[in-house]
C-alpha cells in the first residue's frame, strides 16, 4: 500500500467529526485501524500481512504439517466451546456466494444455529454451534480444505 | 515429466513405500489419514498429510467422497490405491477419472472385469486357461447338485468380493446348504447379490502366482512367479520366489496362462494372477487376478531388480514400458517374512499397543519395509501388519539363512508379535524343504490344539 | 490508499445520527469496523490473518516446513523492496524490551534507518532499509528464529 | 527415554541416515541447511528445516554460531554432526555442551586428544600401538636429518588437520624442503602452527580401521575391521568388511590395538581406528583415529547386524550398550561402492548437474544409502557422493556379484557418474584377487595417461 499522506490527512480531518473509539478500514492487503482510548497492545503486532500472515509460522514449534497436519491448533479461547469438523471437506462460511456470512465473531448462537456449510462432493453439510454462546473465533476459511476434526469456531457458552 | 503430486489413498507400511517411491521421482505426495494415523511414519515422510475421517475405515481409507475431495482439494494429479482399501474399486477409479485424478492402477473396466469370481473365470476360461471345477449357484439345491457332480469337500463363498473373505470348507451335503444359505444372506446383505460360488476345494496345491506389469501402449510382461502356500486362514505369512517346486514346463504354461489373461484385458498397471498348482499332479488352476500392488512385491523386485512400485507409477502417467520380457532375468532366491502384532499363542489374535522398544538389526542383505518406530502405538483398528523382512540369496536355502539371521535379530517390545513363530517356521522341514501346501499351516496349528 | 474520500465523509455524516457501538460494513475485498464504546476482546480475533490464526494454513498450496522451511513467503506487495534476513539468529523488533519497536506498518524510512536486530549467539547484528521508502509489512515476529533469507520487512520504495 | 529432538548437523545421504534413526527411535529432528539445500530429501524428511546461510559451507554447515543457535531456537536437544564439517571440532562439541545439546560423539578433550597427528602418535606409543617411522618437525633442517633415518620417499604434511588434505609425497632432499617450507607456510596459515609432520611413505599397504564403539559407563567394543585400500588421493571408492587379506594372528593384534587406545581414552561414541598394515610382512602401525560416523558404516553394519548410527544416537544420551564383545559376531562380507559424481574420464573432476533420470534398481541384498531423486540439482558446492551401494554375500566373491548386478542396473543421466569406474574396477583382478594396496589406483591411472 503507498500511503497518500495528503488523504490520510484529509481522512483523519474527517474522522475527529465522527464518534467512535475503534475505526478499521480493510481493503485488499491494506488495513487502517483508528482507536480511540486504551489502545490494546495487540494492534502494534498486528500489521499488513493479512492472507497468510507468514511469520506466525516460527512462533509455533516443532508443528509441521505432519505433527500436526494442515492446521496448527488455534489459539485457545478461556473456556471456549470448540466446534470441529464433522468431516473432511470445504467450509463454507456464507450460505451462498456474496452473501454475509452465517455468522460473524461477536455474534449469539444458539445450539441449533447454523454456523457453516461442509462440503464434500457436492454434498452440502450444514454444521451446528452444538451450543448457545458468541462465536469468540472462526478458524477456518472461507472455500478453504478442512479437515476432520479442525478446529472451526470458539464459542464462548452462555444463554443471552 | 511434469512435476506430479500424488495423493496417497493407503497407510502403514505400503504408504511409506509409495511416498519413498515418488520422492524418488520428485513427485510431490500428499497423504490422506485417519485421525489415529496422524502420528504415523507416513504421515511425517508425506509432504502434506490430510484427515480423511476417524479411526474406523469406513469413515477414512474407505471414505470415497472424502478420498477424492481431498485429492482434488490439495492439489493433486493422481491417487495411489496401495492394496486392499480401495485399491479395487472400479466406482472409485471412475470417479478419480471424473475428477482428473490419474488413478494408480488398471482402467475401470478392467477392475470391473476381474472384480467378481464368475466373470473372473469366464475370462480365464475364454482365453483358454483352466480352472478349478466349480461355479455360480442360485439356489441351495443347484449348490448341492453341482457340488455333487464336483464331489466333496466344496469351498463355498460369495461371487462378489475377493479374497479369502467369507470363503467356507463344506464337507458334506448337510454342511454345504447351512453354509450356502448363511453365504448367500450374507452375499446379497454385502453385495446386493446372493450369488453364492461353489468351487473344488483342493486337498494339497501350492499357492503361485505370476506378477504381470502392462503399460498404455500394449506392451505387457511377466516378471515371474511367487509361492505364497504358507498361509494361516488365507492370510500369507511367509512368500517367496521364485516358486522352486515348479518344473520348467510347469513354469512356462504358468507364465504363458498369465500373459494371455493379460492380453484379454490389455491390461494395464502392475498385476498379479493367482494360481492354484498341485504339484504332484501338475495340476494348474486359475485363481483370482489382483489388479493391484501386492503385499509381497518385494521378493520378486529382490530377484528381478525391478522397483515395481515405481514403474507402477510411471506406466500410470503414461509412460511406456522400457523392459521387455527378454530383459527380465531371475537371480537367486528371495523370501519375505510378515511381522505381525498377532499372538501365535492365542490363535493369531490381534494384538496392538504402544511399541517400547523397536531395534531391528541391520543384517546385510535384509530389507525391512516398515513404519514401525519406537513409541507407535500400534493402532487396533487395520490389519496386523508390523513389517515384511524380505532377504534375497543365491539360492532357497541361502535366502532362509538370511531370513533366519534377520527375525533373530529383531528386538520388539510393547506388541505380542508373530516373531517366535516366524522363527519356528523357519526351522521346520516342511518348510526348509519346501512341500508346504495352502492348508498346511491350518492342520499344523489344528494338531497343536488337540494336545 | 485508494479511498473514496467523499464516500466516507458520507457514511461518517449518516453514522453521526446512528445510534451504535460497532458498525460493521463488507463490500467484496473492503471491509470497514466502527466501533463505540469499550473496544471487546473479540476485536483482537476478528480480522482476517491475527497471529497464530491457523485457518491459514490450508489456503497455503504444498508448502509445508519442507518445501520452504519455517515460512511460507510473505503476501507480495507490488513494487516493494523485500528486505531478507542477512544471518539466522532471533529476530527483535524493539531496541529493548518494552520499548516500541524500530519501525511499524505505515512509517517512512530511509536506507540506513535500522529496521530490527538479528541476534545470533549474543551477537547483535542490526539490519537497516537498504532503501528509503514506507514499510508495507512486517514478516517476522519479535523474539522469534529467523532463518537466513527469510523476508523480514517489505518496503514501498519512494522518497518523501 | 525421554522424546528426544535431534538437530542434524549435516547434509547428503549421511543427514538421511541420521534422520531415519530418529524417526526409529522416535525422536524428532531439526535439520540446518544451506540455501541450495532446502530443496533437499533430507530437508523434505526432516520434521524441520531450517536454513542456517549460504551455499559455501563456511556460511552454513561450517557456521557454528548459527548451528548452535538454530538448535537451541528449535528446541533441540541434541547435536547430529554427521561426517566431515563440524564432526570433529572440538570447540563446536564445547560451545553445544555449553548450551545444553547432548554432542553425538565423543568428549571434547577427546576430540582434542585426537585432533592433531602428534597427540594421536603419542597416545598409540604411550600404549604400545606401533606408528610409521617420522614425527614432528619445526625447521626444513630438521626435516632432512629426520628423512635420512627414515629414509626417502617420505610423506610431508601439517602436523595439524587431519585427512589426506596438503599430503606429499618426495622421493630426495630437494624436494623435501620444497614441499617442508610449502606445507609450513599453508599450516601457519591455515592452523596458526608452521609444525609439519615427516613420516615413511609405505609404498605398498593396505589401509584398514577397526569400528569401535563405547559407552559413557565404561563399556567399549570393537565391530571388527574394514578394509579401504582402494583410494584415489586419499578419497576411499570401494570399501569392505572384513578385511581377508589380514591373518587371524594380525587380525587379533590389530583388534587388540584398537581397543588399547578406545580404552586409553575411555572413549564414548562411535570411534574408528585406521591403520596402514603391510600384508607381506605383517607390519601394522597407526595412522589415526578418526572420532565419528564412518562414510563406510554399512558394511560394518552388514556383517555385524548392528545399527550404528542408533547405537551412537543411544549411547549419546547416557544409554549402557546392550552389546557386550562376545555377542559381536562376523557374518560373511559385504562392499561398498561410492557412487560419486565425478568424471573418471577427466581425472574424476567433478560434474554436478540435473539428475533427469534417477532410477536405482532393487536387487536383492543391496542397500543404497542416497539423497538422490530425479530432478535433483546436484549442487557445486560440496563433495560428490551421490550414492553408497552396500552389497552382501556368504564370502567376498558373492558381495562383489551383487555389487557388479546393483551397480549395472542402475540409470542414471543429467550428471556425469563413476559408474563406468565402478564396473570397471570390479571387474579388475587386482580387486577380485585383492592385491589392491592404497597406491595401487593412482599409479594404474598414472600409467594410462602415459598411453
Amino acid at each position: 500500500m503507498d500511503i497518500d499522506l495528503e488523504e490520510l490527512a484529509t481522512m483523519v480531518e474527517l474522522l475527529k467529526e465522527a464518534e467512535f473509539t475503534e475505526f478499521r478500514y480493510e481493503k485488499g492487503d491494506m488495513r487502517l485501524v483508528i482507536s480511540r482510548g486504551a489502545v490494546t497492545a495487540n494492534h502494534e503486532t498486528t500489521p499488513v500481512g493479512v492472507p497468510g500472515k507468514p511469520a506466525v509460522a516460527p512462533a509455533s514449534p516443532l508443528q509441521s504439517p505432519k505433527a500436526s497436519p494442515v492446521v496448527a491448533e488455534p489459539a485457545v479461547h478461556e473456556g471456549a466451546e470448540v466446534v470441529q469438523a464433522p468431516l473432511l471437506g470445504t467450509f463454507y462460511a456464507c450460505p451462498k456466494p456474496g452473501e454475509p456470512p452465517f455468522v460473524r465473531v461477536g455474534d449469539r448462537v444458539e445450539a441449533r444455529t447454523v454456523l457453516c456449510i461442509v462440503e464434500v462432493m457436492k454434498l452440502m453439510n450444514s454444521v451446528e454451534a452444538g451450543c448457545s454462546g458468541v462465536i469468540a473465533a472462526i478458524h477456518a476459511e472461507d472455500g478453504q480444505l478442512v479437515e476432520f476434526g479442525q478446529s472451526l469456531f470458539s464459542i464462548i457458552p452462555g444463554d443471552a | 515429466m511434469a512435476t506430479q503430486r500424488v495423493f496417497v489413498a493407503n497407510r502403514g507400511e505400503i504408504a511409506l513405500r509409495i511416498i519413498d517411491a515418488c520422492d524418488r521421482l520428485g513427485f510431490e505426495t500428499v497423504l490422506g489419514v485417519s485421525l489415529p494415523d496422524k502420528e504415523s511414519l507416513p504421515a511425517r515422510r508425506a509432504v502434506k498429510t490430510v484427515v480423511l475421517g476417524g479411526p474406523r475405515a469406513a469413515e477414512s481409507y474407505l471414505n470415497v467422497p472424502a478420498v477424492v475431495h481431498a485429492a482434488v482439494a490439495t492439489g493433486c494429479t493422481a491417487v495411489h490405491p496401495g492394496y486392499g482399501f480401495l485399491s479395487e474399486r472400479a466406482d472409485f477409479a471412475r470417479l478419480c477419472a471424473e475428477d482428473g485424478l490419474v488413478f494408480v492402477g488398471p482402467r475401470p473396466e478392467q477392475l470391473e472385469a476381474l472384480g467378481d469370481k464368475i466373470s473372473a473365470r469366464r475370462l480365464a476360461e475364454s482365453v483358454g486357461v483352466p480352472v478349478s471345477p466349480g461355479g455360480p449357484t442360485q439356489t441351495a439345491a443347484d449348490a448341492l447338485a453341482l457340488a455333487r457332480k464336483i464331489g466333496f469337500p466344496v469351498l463355498v463363498k460369495a461371487a462378489f468380493g475377493g479374497g479369502g473373505r467369507g470363503m467356507k470348507q463344506v464337507h458334506d451335503e448337510a454342511g454345504l446348504v447351512a453354509a450356502w444359505e448363511l453365504a448367500s444372506s450374507e452375499a446379497s446383505a454385502s453385495f446386493g447379490d446372493g450369488t453364492v460360488f461353489i468351487e473344488r476345494f483342493v486337498q494339497s496345491a501350492k499357492h503361485v502366482e505370476v506378477q504381470i506389469l502392462g503399460d498404455a501402449h500394449g506392451h505387457r510382461i511377466h516378471l515371474a512367479e511367487r509361492e505364497c502356500s504358507l498361509q494361516y486362514r488365507y492370510q500369507k505369512i511367509i512368500e517367496e520366489a521364485p516358486c522352486v517346486a515348479l518344473s520348467d514346463e510347469a513354469r512356462q504354461r504358468l507364465h504363458g496362462y498369465a500373459l494371455r489373461i493379460a492380453d484379454a484385458l490389455d491390461y494395464v498397471s502392475l498385476g498379479t494372477v493367482e494360481f492354484l498348482v498341485d504339484v504332484d499332479r501338475g495340476d494348474i488352476c486359475f485363481l483370482e487376478v489382483n489388479p493391484r500392488v501386492q503385499v509381497e512385491h518385494p521378493v520378486t523386485e529382490a530377484i528381478t531388480g525391478v522397483d515395481l512400485v515405481r514403474e507402477q507409477l510411471l506406466v500410470a502417467f503414461g509412460e511406456p514400458l522400457r523392459l521387455r520380457q527378454e530383459d527380465v532375468r531371475v537371480d537367486g532366491h528371495a523370501v519375505e517374512l510378515r511381522l505381525t502384532a498377532q499372538d501365535p499363542a492365542h490363535g493369531l489374535r490381534p494384538s496392538p499397543g504402544r511399541l517400547t522398544h523397536w531395534r531391528p538389526s541391520p543384517v546385510g542383505g535384509a530389507r525391512w519395509d516398515t513404519h514401525m518406530y519406537e513409541g507407535y502405538l500400534f493402532p487396533p483398528y487395520y490389519d496386523a501388519l508390523m513389517a515384511k523382512v524380505i532377504t534375497h540369496g543365491a539360492d532357497r536355502q541361502a535366502a532362509l539363512a538370511r531370513a533366519r539371521a534377520a527375525i533373530a535379530g529383531l528386538e520388539v517390545r510393547g506388541c505380542t508379535t508373530n516373531q517366535a513363530l516366524l522363527q519356528e517356521l523357519l526351522d521346520t522341514p516342511e518348510i526348509i524343504h519346501d512341500t508346504v501346501t495352502t492348508r498346511w499351516l491350518e492342520d499344523r496349528f489344528a494338531k497343536e490344539m488337540q494336545l
